[in-house]
């Protein structure tokens, strides 16, 4: 089977009790509805945060919960949208005298099963608010299709709005901020092979050693196009050029700079990347004021990378320095 | 066609069920061909909780029972399949609502108001393919022959339907992001409904 | 080729340039001798610390630089120890008047370039101390035979002797405590998938899809034996079982448990194996007071754990909480 | 035989180093059945070093030859064969330190030297399945044969000793923590030294 699961319908469950095992005095979890959140963050005097989606991303989102990050994690099954009850429940959870934000990434399966809990919570008078997120350039933004997705972009949003809402910032100044973030953020993946749901153990997609998924998704979706490998400084580059061309970034651009892992990438091959990616934003005539090499939003154990670029100015500068605490322990 | 009743408002879910736990790992399967491999475990989710609290769910009326299906879909189904089912069965309900029997008017008027339904939560029309693009051309059979015995044309537009929606480029739901490469790939939700379709005519038969 | 990668004789340089230029301000690199220091650190008044083994284990050892942990990283190539002319560099660079420590994971490769090393720096008249860590129980530790290997406890060892010399420990103290950690500390892996080094490309070897490599080691040596598939659950049971009973570690004891990933498991099923691990440890009697879920020493891309369990005291504990800074940033 | 001169000896380190550079990825992967792969990366790293400087190495006398192919394996190569090799190439050198011809006694006094050497080095005896199993068995061939013709002896003492390893279990070097796993498959230093010797017998043969 070549995973390390046990049923594998239990397989969130044990995950988010391996999870609140090992942080025993900063997470909390509601097993009703599968709700981790950080300790204490239910009577915080602030705007909370939420963010819901499928499991499988991790250390999205469950493992960005605490101080200066989200406030609680709604974890769905792996790669299936949390469900509306339990959306429902997490933005009753987080509600207080000053409303609740939830940050969404634009697929389907979330927008719909938040939108219905969103109306349902506003019908009980909670004041909500909420950011969509959409930064892989992989996808076509168009009218008639469901948009771009939301990828490892997400993060700088949780991390900006995660911030503001520390300094006191209020519901309508945090959505204002997300879209900020989401309006200069991109993204992109590439990947060298596949992966498998517990509950599948087959890989979604299977490629040749010669092939490159370019575009991957999150889940397994394969990308838009089959490409033939190339090295890894080749791959960079077009990944490079289509991220940094959409927004455009421009030259005296200010940016935060991330080679994020898919989940089954060797370290030293994300730095491997993370050099290219440095050397290209240089030549273009960016500065990376600061920059993210790890994994932060993966899909199970796929090999590949995504390379995500924020468009800095002085707040979203001051945001990303400020003091944040997540559930993983670096020694 | 007969008016329908309570037990075989039952007959039919219960063939659901049978059908979606018995195709939990082929949904799933479809789904990974240019989806994310859930479909199958999601729905599977939904029907085996249904199938659990079976003896329980409120049968007041046809219309309530439809209600108490959606709100288990809605509240153990995530991704796009909770909101798309609970929503189907949640229109259904509404226009059951307190009748103990169906007629073939009340049935056209559950698929005419379970398609606005989805259409209106995902933002689909038919052609996007989805599972609108099987459940349309069975509105439509179901309409064309409800006076007669309009089961056996309602199979046979959903067995078409999968067959059509191959060679559709996916618009909606997570497989859309593929774009061209979702022509060819046969659409989970489609093969779903007409696999159950099948097997409700199929027990419908059987008890008859 | 199935890795990103370019010229891979150029592998391990790449990595440290994506390194460097990710931490400019808190890394230095030697390019001659291929060594990353923490920035400063030659002349801080203290013992200085030094590790040098094969790449490939990132974040073993050139990201485990910085205050409060090493002080300098010598990588050789993929799986290779470094050579004596690197060692001694190390050395070297790193002398003060306190002296130097060295430590080194138990491989006969990296044992002999070391030992030469310290030889031609010891003639030279600088002082040196060396730890040798072997914390694999995978490997039956018997006199006509190498020993056990070294593998994640490693970080344990340098996390300790990193604060102790912080806090201005001599060198002999130094040596003495990093044999205390050595002594307390003990470990094993599994593996479900083999790795492929950049210069080889294919996998170092191939496991069928119910089979499971018991004991592996870090560099892609297949393990003591290979063994049917089981549960995630039964899988940790076996290998806590031997870990636990190695030392053993007994009812009453303080410890400190990681489960590390061997870099291609998803971060989910590390946190379904720590579930189980902490249960385990519950049930033998032992109190987790402190506990790590990540990476911390890999094999390239291995889909595979190890489980480090390091029996603590007051002074030890009081080390793993002292504060320490390395190149990985979380947000 | 007749004695070495320091033409004899360029040639054999040519023919090192180009069984080195040919065999490359073949030596790293019999070093990846139980070791780590390393093997053919390393001993190329080293050759190709050497070959790069060739034209600068200190000719002053064989030994001091031989020191300088030393020093830049030890400056170059890490893992197990930096330490070995540079000690073998080491204990050649101050056997020879002196000399531009080397008799047959020398060459018996650099097997023995470098043996030692390495078995100091590595603390590694003959059988624990490393290249010690290569060059004890060379080094008796050559004793034996040294007042007359020993090239083809030791060559055939090598190609022997690859298959001889073959059955035993590893207890030095990364392949020893297989234990018996590792028994049933070649020692990669074995073969290196065997591929190398009968090279250097070829190139001494058509030279001559
Ligand atoms: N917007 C939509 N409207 C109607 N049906 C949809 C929509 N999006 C997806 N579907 C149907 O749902 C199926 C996929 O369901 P599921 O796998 O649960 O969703 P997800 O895309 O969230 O993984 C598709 O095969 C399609 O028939
Ligand atoms: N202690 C030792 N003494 C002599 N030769 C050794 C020793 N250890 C390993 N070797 C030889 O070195 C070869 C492996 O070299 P290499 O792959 O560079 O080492 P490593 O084990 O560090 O990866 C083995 O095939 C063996 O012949
Ligand atoms: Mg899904
Ligand atoms: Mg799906
Ligand atoms: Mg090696
Ligand atoms: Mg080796």
């Amino acid at each position: 089977m070549a995973k390390f699961v046990n049923d594998p319908a239990n397989f969130v469950t044990e995950m988010l009790e391996g999870l609140v095992r090992a942080n025993p005095d900063t997470l909390e979890w509601d097993r009703e509805y599968n709700i981790i959140s950080a300790a204490g963050a239910a009577n915080a005097d602030r705007v909370r945060i939420v963010q819901g989606s499928g499991s499988g991303h991790e250390p999205a989102h469950v493992m960005a919960v605490g101080p200066g990050m989200l406030d609680a994690a709604v974890p769905g099954g792996v790669f299936a949208a949390p469900s509306m009850d339990q959306c429902l429940a997490g933005i009753r959870a987080m509600n207080g005298p000053k409303g609740v934000l939830y940050l969404v990434n634009n697929y389907q399966g979330d927008r719909m099963n938040w939108d219905m809990a969103q109306e349902m919570a506003e019908a009980e008078g909670i004041r909500v608010g909420k950011v969509v997120i959409n930064d892989d350039v992989a996808v076509q933004d168009s009218t008639h299709t469901v948009g771009r997705r939301g990828v490892a972009g997400n993060f700088f949003v949780i991390k900006a709005c995660g911030a503001a809402s520390a300094n006191g910032a209020d519901l309508d100044t945090l959505v204002a901020l997300g879209e900020k973030v989401n309006d200069n953020v991109r993204s992109m993946g590439v990947a060298l092979s596949g992966c498998r749901p517990p509950a599948k153990q087959d890989p979604i997609f299977t490629l040749g050693e010669n092939e490159v998924e370019f575009g991957v998704g999150i889940h397994g979706e394969p990308g838009r196009a089959r490409i033939a490998m190339k090295s890894a400084d080749e791959l960079m580059t077009d990944v490079f050029e289509l991220v940094a061309g959409d927004l455009p970034f421009n030259k005296g651009d200010r940016v935060a700079l991330m080679v994020n892992g898919l989940g089954g990438t060797p370290i030293s091959e994300l730095y491997v990347l993370y050099r290219k990616a440095a050397e290209l934003a240089e030549e273009r005539g960016l500065t990376v004021v600061r920059n993210y090499v790890g994994e932060y939003c993966t899909a199970l154990e796929m090999n590949g990378f995504s390379l995500t670029m924020l468009r800095l100015d002085d707040e979203l500068e001051g945001l990303l320095d400020a003091p944040a605490q997540v559930p993983i322990r670096v020694f | 066609m007969n008016s329908v009743t309570m037990e075989d408002v039952e007959l039919a879910v219960r063939a659901m069920i049978d059908v979606a736990l018995e195709n939990e790992a082929y949904f799933s399967d479809l789904d990974g061909v240019v989806g994310d491999a859930d479909f199958g475990v999601s729905l599977a989710t939904g029907f085996r909780e249904i199938d659990a609290k079976w003896d329980t769910l409120d049968r007041t009326s046809i219309g309530h029972f439809f209600l108490a299906i959606s709100q288990i879909i809605t509240g153990k189904v995530g991704g796009c399949s909770g909101p798309i089912w609970g929503t189907a069965f949640m229109r259904a309900g509404i226009v059951a609502r307190d009748k103990s029997e169906l007629s073939a008017d009340d049935i056209g008027q559950i698929f005419e108001r379970a398609i606005d339904g989805i259409k209106a939560r995902g933002g689909a029309e038919e052609g996007d393919k989805t599972l609108l693009d099987a459940l349309c051309p069975m509105s439509r059979a179901f309409e064309a022959e409800k006076n007669g015995e309009p089961l056996p044309a309602v199979v046979a537009a959903a067995e078409q339907a999968v067959e059509d929606t191959r060679n559709l480029e996916a618009r909606r739901g997570r497989q859309s992001f593929t774009g061209e490469r979702s022509i060819g790939t046969l659409d989970p939700g489609c093969v779903a409904v007409a696999t159950m379709t099948k097997r409700i005519a199929e027990t419908a038969k059987q008890s008859a």
